[in-house]
């Protein structure tokens, strides 16, 4: 009876449903963006009321916030707390440095695009987003997951290879474990 | 044998004390001085102060030298209570006897003690008492 | 046999009873904190919502076997506490196996619940559990004396070790030892603030110094299992106390209004706290809570 | 002829014999060794029975030997800790230098541990004790120069008591005439009021050091930690027990008699449970897996104590029982450790780390004896604890239950660090090739852990003969009476059959453990523990990850007050400021012949001055 | 009658005039010999403690003059048993002593000689019912004694003889003035005579005579503010002279102010002072032997304490008293020369003597440091040895006279007792072996002579009933105060009669 398909779709929807209004986040202040932080989650803005709420460490958390702009040094962290993190997870870009680099976009050693190492599975335009403009990127990420369309971790164990390739290639001296998920 | 008494008048008081200012010097030698020899000659004196006060207490005024002679019987028959009277006027031979050994003992130690002297003085070249402290605690 | 069934069912049912208690609580609390802080908080249902999103992730890790077991071991304590405390005065149905002396069993049973989760954080081998766990234990050291203080000095004044006894003390008195023990009550309360780990004493698991500490490493079916017996832990104690101060309660309903009341306390005084530091909380601890219940003693001996 | 004297002469026989053919070769040696050890095991299982009596006379004093029920008891303790601990130390002690001399003292320890059970009379009893007491003593030193002082320090703490107990026994003598024990209880009534306060205290100080009470407990940490393990767990866990038993007899025999006995014991249980408090506070300092269980012994035996002395019959009991398990459990402790040490090199527990997936077994043995020392149900510390507290409780000494209370939960703190610094945390690769401990090793500490689990789950098993000793002792009463008097079987009747409290406890723990996790064990997946949350960063190979220094320190500094001296400074302070007085004293010998001369005279005036004083 | 007790004076001062004679015929004779005439007089005095036993002691007259005018040898079951011990640790010194240090033929001569007239004086003090004889034999022991003390030349052994030849004098000062005292009130100089003459004296001369008796044998006894020369003595004089000191010339020494305070007087308090002086003497030398880094001193105060407690024991004055008195006398005759004798060999080829030397030669001499070992827990009196039953025996005469202080005193003492023993016995195991030291394997009769000792000590501690009926004799017959006297002068109306 559990297998079935359609029981299963069901479960699915509870599922989605809990995890669309539970995103527990681990907000990784790579960049500037990390101050639009607190002001998303204190009073004025109050993200909580959408289920989004801070999470301690990768093994609790569903959704990698990437706030701004990616070192190559920073990256390597970034990489290995992604990749620590169990499924379903979710990584938003936050701000123009994640999607082609903003003003960073011709700096020695910070990358471009962040699409290039880590799945992202929602952009947040601006340097620096609001708060407002965050909200709607968690939005958006639960009408994604509502959907069954935020499979960036799905799309990463996939083509492990070339995003491994791409991270290789900015990131000397390569050594982290095998992606073990 | 009774209890022997002893009339002791002035002059044994002079033996006794001149005894005693003997053994006093003795000891003043043996624990003042600080020369080992003058130890053992204080020590010899100290002897022979106690050798004198034993002989001090033998001694009995007017006493005869403690010999039975024939003479000294003359016609009395031999029986205890003659004997005794007899023995009651003579110096006691007993210390007289015990004296000699305490010499010829207090000789044999005092030989010892020179001859310790001798092993001292070549071990530490020094004779002062003081200095000769090796041993302690 | 029909007996055995109806007891099963009601332990059962206290299982659920508890675990929705407990969940709503902690979710309430969550939207009383939001709008302390003028915020509108999450809805209440949220904990229930987190626990599932949690007992939904699809892959797990664990670093070994007491990894895996810690979580079971603070279930398994949280129900036999539960199975132990009477959830209400005289109720054929919550038979639970409370027995003469559960008193003393429940001052240990209580303690094991830590200890075996730090067994669990401890194979982890991330050196925040570990500092989480040696924070928590001293807490515990702390706040056990004047709890315990605050049991034995029931047991003088009351002369029995069994929860239900002192249920019907109070019954045949009336009155509350909440009012008839002042000192006793304000002990137990005192450290009770401990055994919530609320604010000034939640140093155990800070979030971001220690990263959450004991549970660091804890995520999804884990995480649920600790949650989820947590909320049993805290409908627990909340019924102990009701229980031993408050006169325990006839119906569900009254026992709800009692429970909801007494976890106002460490709630509220824990959203107006900053925390203390390990040593500060068991000093604190050994300060007025067990000035307090050596009075309770004193007060229990000589009256 | 008497088959007690058999057994003496099987040990004294086995001990020398085990000594030369240890020095033949070494399979003969520990073949005899543990021959010796099994053999007059069995002797003593198979032909003594209670109530064999051996009496002779020596030195014109009549001698007794013979079993009483509560001495049958304790030699449970002894042999069985002593045949376990012997196969242990097999391997354990395999590749040590003077294993000879390791197995004499060995048997002679066990040897002397059954003469005092087994003496019905003052004079055996106390040379046994010193039996016990040199012996184990060597084994102390066995590891030589480094702990002589240690070794010392024992001896001097041993000599004292065992000179307070000489001290009450010559006085016994020269008060009743005999020196057997049921002499003296018979006639102990009659002693006057000063005796009877004294005599007491006296024999308690004997048995209290061997217990390691409050004030004479710090030869105990050194003792315990620098005697190899395989010792260790039978000097902690029967040769400590010792201690108990004459403090049982004591307290159940004499103090008894006295009207106002209640001091004694009022002041003898707060030192059992400040032992209990401090020597806890002590454990949670120690960095050294020996020394931790070292000062947890003496925290262990403050309760034990506490029992004693309370001395209602429930109390008793708890304290016996309790004693019996400690045995078991810190016997099983210190094997741990010495299997540690023995595949790791080192006890250190900021040093080790991670052995749980390399040592399982020694693992699940360490982890139940934890756990029965925690007095966690369902193994068997729970109900000692539990009856240690009613009595308390039940007996008005409420302040005693918060500290004991206190020391046993503080005693988490200590089990955790034991169990973590060894077992958990990170599995650095130093100790990658940890492998398990050989299996006479291991295979001593899981028959413990089995014993603790049946202990405590079947408490009568145990607390049967401890009844039974206990009215050869003079407390009344049959089996129903006193465990009725414990709330933990009254209600479910009777105490053989397992408990249905426990059995509930286990059902629900098996539940969460097979039906909740087992599941999701599959559905996880095992990863290693340097692949840990820490801030994205990946740990090297080498890189130390353990936190392990200062582990307590918040506690620690909370309790700081407490723990600002230990009792060690005032002994030392007190023993080198005697010292330096017998170094002025000596000067007396100046060396010098002329004083010594002078002395005389002196010594002759003095003698003048003072002779009417001294003479006639 | 197998023999008379003149042999014991006689035949050793005989040979030890007649040994260089013997070295004209053999040299070696010059160290068989001894033994001879020692292992004689053991077998005689054996027969004859055995005979005395059954038939009640034994008078014997010297040159046919009765007492109380002639001299007159006693033996006892008392004075028996101390001349039997006497000889048997006078044996066990020759035989360890036979190649000791292979000393050339002319020390050799001399050696056997002073020890063969120290043995006399010792055995002529305890056999000799006549003061001034036992005052002669005490200056042939003493003289003989400094000779002994002073017989390597390397050492410090003249400082220390000269000590005790000052000591010595002055003791056999003392000796002659409580003697002329003695003499001048009562005018006989036999002790059973004396004895029953004492309650005529006047009472400040025999309160006189007391202390000047008690400073003239204290010497020998070594009771505490007379004892600075035995340390010194003890280190100084070769290795098995050391345990002749303590196994047989203290032993003397107690033996005759024992005598004089039991039998001579019977002052009131002398007991009682026996006790506080036997005190202090245990105290102070404890005191100071824990401070000692010379082995031998080290030995040398646990001598003197030990004597001391054996005074103590002696001034409980009940017969338990005096049997444990005894006990712990035997017991320590046993032991202490144990430790000298392998003490000595211990530190054989060091110059200091230091107990820093002794370090780790548990290795390298095992049977030597067991041997230590073993009388060092013997001595501090730990079951199941011989120690412990001489303490306990002590101890419990000192309980039976309500005596709680002196058991608490010496209960305490003893405990210093084990810190110094066991520090010694721990650096001999458990310490590393000095580089500069070279040990020294005994010779086999040293070992012998060893063993012989160990096992005795064993023996006696698991059944002490070896002796504990010899000495219940023995202390009947000191405390028997009119049979002695009774025993003497009998002799001396069959005379007269």
């Amino acid at each position: 009876m559990i297998n079935d398909k359609n029981s299963q779709k069901i479960v699915d929807h509870i599922h989605n449903f809990a995890r669309k209004h539970s995103l527990w986040v681990l907000a990784y202040g790579t960049g500037c963006g990390a101050i639009e932080i607190p002001p998303t989650m204190t009073s004025r803005y109050d993200a909580e009321r959408l289920g989004v709420r801070g999470a301690a460490t990768p093994r609790q958390a569903d959704l990698l916030l990437i706030t701004g702009y990616l070192t190559t040094k920073t990256l390597k962290r970034v990489i290995r707390v992604y990749e620590q993190m169990q499924d379903p997870k979710y990584v938003i870009g936050f701000g123009s440095c994640t999607i082609n680099g903003g003003m960073y976009y011709d700096s020695y050693n910070t990358i471009n695009a962040l699409d290039r190492y880590l799945p992202v599975d929602v952009y947040i335009n601006g340097c620096m987003p609001r708060p407002e403009a965050v909200i709607a990127g968690f939005t958006k990420l639960q009408e994604l997951i509502t959907a069954g369309k935020a499979d960036g971790a799905a799309k990463y164990k996939e083509k492990l290879e070339w995003y491994r390739k791409n991270q290789k290639n900015v990131i000397p001296n390569w050594t982290m474990p095998e992606y073990n998920w | 044998m009774d209890q022997v008494k002893f009339d002791i008048s002035l002059i044994e008081y002079g033996f006794f004390i001149s005894a005693i200012l003997v053994i006093m010097i003795g000891l003043y030698g043996a624990m003042v001085k600080k020369s080992l020899i003058k130890i053992v000659i204080g020590l010899s004196i100290l002897e022979s102060g106690v050798n004198l006060l034993l002989i001090t207490i033998a001694y009995v005024q007017g006493g005869t030298a403690p010999i039975f002679s024939p003479g000294l019987l003359k016609d009395m028959p031999l029986t205890v209570e003659n004997i005794k009277a007899l023995g009651a006027g003579m110096v006691d031979p007993v210390p007289q006897a015990l004296v000699l050994t305490a010499i010829v003992i207090g000789f044999g130690v005092t030989a010892v003690a020179l001859a310790l002297v001798i092993r001292l003085y070549r071990h530490h070249h020094t004779l002062v008492i003081d200095e000769i402290k090796n041993l302690k605690w | 046999m029909e007996s055995l069934l109806y007891s099963i069912l009601g332990v059962l049912v206290s299982l659920i009873l508890a675990f929705t208690v407990g969940m709503t609580y902690m979710g309430l609390s969550r939207k009383i904190t939001a709008r302390i802080q003028n915020r509108i908080g999450p809805p209440f249902y949220q904990n229930f919502i987190d626990a599932m999103k949690l007992y939904s992730k699809s892959t797990g890790i664990h670093h070994g076997v007491m990894h895996h077991l810690g979580p079971a071991f603070i279930m398994v304590t949280s129900v036999m506490s539960l199975m132990i405390i009477p959830i209400l005065n005289d109720s054929a149905f919550f038979t639970n196996m409370n027995f003469h002396g559960d008193l003393i069993f429940l001052l240990y049973i209580m303690t094991f619940g830590p200890l075996g989760m730090a067994l669990g954080a401890g194979q982890t081998g991330n050196p925040n559990s570990a500092i989480g766990v040696t924070r928590g234990l001293s807490q515990m050291v702390g706040f056990e004396i004047p709890w315990v203080m605050a049991i034995i000095a029931l047991m003088i004044r009351y002369d029995t070790s069994s929860i239900v006894d002192i249920m019907n003390i109070q019954a045949d008195a009336g009155r509350w030892i909440m009012f008839s023990s002042p000192f006793t009550f304000i002990a137990a309360l005192l450290a009770m603030l401990g055994m919530f780990r609320y604010s000034p004493f939640d140093i155990v698991g800070a979030p971001t110094e220690l990263a959450s500490g004991p549970m660091s490493e804890n995520g999804g079916k884990y995480l649920f299992t600790m949650m989820s017996s947590s909320s049993i832990f805290a409908f627990a104690k909340l019924t102990l106390y009701v229980n031993l101060f408050m006169g325990g309660a006839d119906n569900l309903l009254v026992l709800i209004i009692k429970t909801f009341a007494l976890y106002m306390v460490p709630l509220l005084y824990g959203t107006v706290s900053p925390r203390y530091r390990t040593e500060q909380a068991v000093r604190y601890f050994w300060g007025w809570p067990s000035f307090f219940g050596l009075l309770a003693i004193l007060y229990a001996v000589f009256f | 002829m008497n088959s007690i004297v058999i057994i003496f002469l099987i040990f004294l026989a086995g001990a020398v014999l085990t000594y030369i053919g240890q020095r033949l070769s070494n399979i003969l040696g520990s073949s005899l060794f543990l021959l010796t050890i099994f053999a007059a095991t069995a002797q003593f299982y198979l032909r003594v029975n209670t109530g064999d009596i051996f009496s002779f006379s020596l030195n014109g004093l009549e001698m007794e030997w013979g079993i009483t029920p509560i001495s049958w008891l304790f030699s449970l303790i002894v042999l069985g800790l002593g045949s376990m601990a012997a196969v242990y130390s097999i391997s354990a002690m395999k590749a040590k230098e003077r294993l000879g001399y390791f197995y004499f003292n060995f048997i002679m320890g066990i040897f002397s541990m059954m003469g005092i059970l087994l003496s019905r009379d003052l004079v055996s009893f106390f040379i046994f004790w010193e039996i016990m007491t040199w012996s184990s003593y060597m084994i102390v030193i066995y590891e030589g120069r480094s702990v002589q002082k240690v070794g010392i320090k024992y001896f001097l703490f041993s000599a004292i008591g065992a000179y307070a107990m000489l001290m009450a026994i010559v006085i016994i003598y020269s008060q009743v005439h005999s020196v057997l024990i049921e002499d003296l209880v018979y006639s102990f009534s009659s002693f006057t009021l000063a005796y009877k306060i004294w005599l007491p205290i006296l024999l308690l100080t004997g048995f209290g050091v061997k217990a390691g009470m409050m004030p004479l407990h710090v030869w105990a940490p050194g003792a315990y930690s620098h005697s190899p393990m395989a010792y260790s767990s039978l000097f902690s866990g029967a040769l400590s027990k010792m201690g108990v038993y004459g403090m049982v007899l004591v307290f159940s025999m004499l103090i008894t008699q006295i009207p106002e006995h209640l001091l004694i014991r009022e002041v003898i249980a707060w030192l059992g449970a400040l032992t209990a408090a401090i020597g806890t506070l002590w454990a949670i300092a120690q960095d050294d897996a020996k020394k931790l269980l070292a000062y947890s012994s003496v925290a262990q035996l403050g309760y034990i104590i506490t029992g004693v002395a309370v001395g209602t019959e429930l109390a008793m009991l708890a304290a016996i029982f309790l004693a019996v398990l400690h045995a078991l459990f810190k016997g099983t402790l210190f094997m741990v450790v010495g299997a540690i040490e023995k595949q790791t090199g080192t006890t250190n527990l900021t040093e080790v780390t991670g052995l749980i997936r390399k040592m399982p077994w020694t693992f699940i043995a360490a982890l139940m004896s934890i756990i029965a020392l925690a007095g966690i149900p369902p193994l068997g510390g729970f109900v000692g604890k539990w009856m240690l507290y009613e009595a308390l409780i039940a007996s008005d000494h409420y302040i005693l239950v918060v500290l004991i209370f206190f020391a046993s939960t503080a005693g988490f703190l200590y089990c955790y660090k034991f169990l973590f610094g060894f077992f958990l945390g990170q599995e650095e690769k130093e100790w990658a090739h940890v492998k398990e401990a050989p299996a006479t090793m291991v295979v001593p500490m899981l028959i413990f852990s089995v014993l603790l689990f049946v202990l405590g789950t079947f408490p009568g098993l145990l607390l049967k003969p401890i009844d039974i000793g206990m009215q050869e002792l003079g407390y009344a009463a049959s089996e129903g009476h006193y465990w009725t008097m414990s709330v933990l079987f009254n209600e479910y009747g009777n105490a053989i059959m397992l408990q249905p409290i426990l059995y509930a406890i286990i059902a629900i723990f098996l539940f969460f453990l097979v039906f909740l996790t087992a599941k999701a064990f599959k559905g996880t997946r095992y990863v290693s523990t340097k692949d840990i949350s820490s801030s994205g960063e990946v740990p090297g190979e080498f890189e130390n990850l353990s936190f392990k220094e200062n582990f307590f320190q918040p506690f620690l500094r909370a309790v700081e007050p407490v723990m600002k001296r230990q009792i060690d400074w005032y002994y030392t302070l007190v023993g080198n400021g005697m010292e330096a007085l017998f170094n002025f004293v000596r000067r007396v010998y100046t060396g010098n012949g002329q004083t010594y001369a002078i002395y005389a005279i002196v010594f002759l005036v003095i003698l003048l001055l003072l002779k009417s004083n001294l003479f006639g | 009658m197998v023999g008379s007790p003149v042999l014991f004076v006689a035949i050793p001062l005989l040979t030890a005039f007649l040994i260089p004679l013997f070295a004209y015929i053999w040299k070696e004779l010059v160290r068989i010999i001894p033994g001879i005439v020692i292992l004689y007089l053991l077998v005689l005095s054996v027969s004859l403690y055995g005979q005395v036993l059954r038939e009640g002691t034994i008078v014997e007259q010297i040159a046919g003059w009765a007492p109380p005018w002639g001299i007159n040898l006693v033996f006892s079951p008392f004075t028996g048993l101390l001349s039997t011990l006497m000889l048997f640790m006078a044996f066990i010194i020759w035989m360890y002593s036979y190649r000791f240090k292979n000393i050339d033929f002319e020390p050799s001569k001399k050696y056997f000689i002073l020890l063969l007239m120290l043995v006399t004086g010792s055995i002529g003090i305890v056999l000799t019912g006549d003061i001034f004889n036992q005052f002669v034999f005490i200056e042939i022991m003493s003289i003989s004694g400094y000779g002994l003390t002073a017989f390597y030349v390397g050492r410090d052994s003249a400082e220390a003889s000269f000590k005790y030849l000052i000591m010595g004098s002055i003791s056999s000062m003392f000796l002659l003035l409580a003697i002329i005292l003695i003499y001048s009130q009562l005018g006989t100089l036999n002790m059973a005579d004396i004895a029953s003459k004492a309650h005529l004296m006047k009472p400040e001369f025999k309160i006189l005579a007391l202390i000047f008796f008690i400073l003239g044998l204290g010497i020998e006894a070594e009771i505490f503010p007379l004892n600075g020369w035995a340390p010194d003595v003890y280190s100084q004089a070769p290795g098995p002279i050391g345990a002749a000191f303590s196994g047989i010339v203290v032993k003397a020494g107690i033996y005759a102010l024992i005598r004089v305070i039991y039998t001579l007087f019977d002052v009131e308090g002398s007991l009682q002072f026996l006790v506080i002086i036997g005190m202090i003497t245990l105290i102070i030398a404890e005191m100071a032997a824990i401070r000692q880094d010379k082995i031998k001193r080290m030995l040398a105060y646990s001598s003197i304490g030990q004597m001391g407690l054996v005074l103590v024991a002696f001034g409980i004055g009940t017969h338990e008293g005096v049997f444990a008195a005894l006990f712990l006398m035997v017991s320590h005759a046993l032991i202490k020369p144990l430790l000298f004798l392998s003490g000595s060999y211990l530190v054989f080829n060091s110059t200091e003597k230091s107990i820093k030397e002794l370090n780790g030669l548990g290795k390298f001499m095992p049977l030597t440091s067991f041997l230590f070992a073993l009388g060092a827990i013997a001595i501090v009196g730990l079951p199941p040895l011989s120690g412990f039953w001489a303490k306990w025996s002590v101890l419990t005469a000192a309980a039976n006279s309500g005596m709680l202080l002196v058991i608490g005193l010496v209960l305490a003492i003893s405990i210093v007792e084990i810190v110094y023993y066991f520090r010694v016995v721990n650096r001999i195991y458990f310490f590393k072996k000095e580089e500069s030291v070279v040990p020294k394997i005994p010779t086999i009769n040293a070992k012998f002579a060893m063993v012989i000792l160990a096992v005795i000590i064993v023996a006696i501690g698991f059944y002490p009933d070896l002796i504990t009926s010899y000495l219940h004799e023995a202390s009947e017959t000191l405390l028997d105060k009119g049979n002695y006297i009774q025993n003497i002068l009998s002799v001396a109306q069959q005379v007269t009669q």
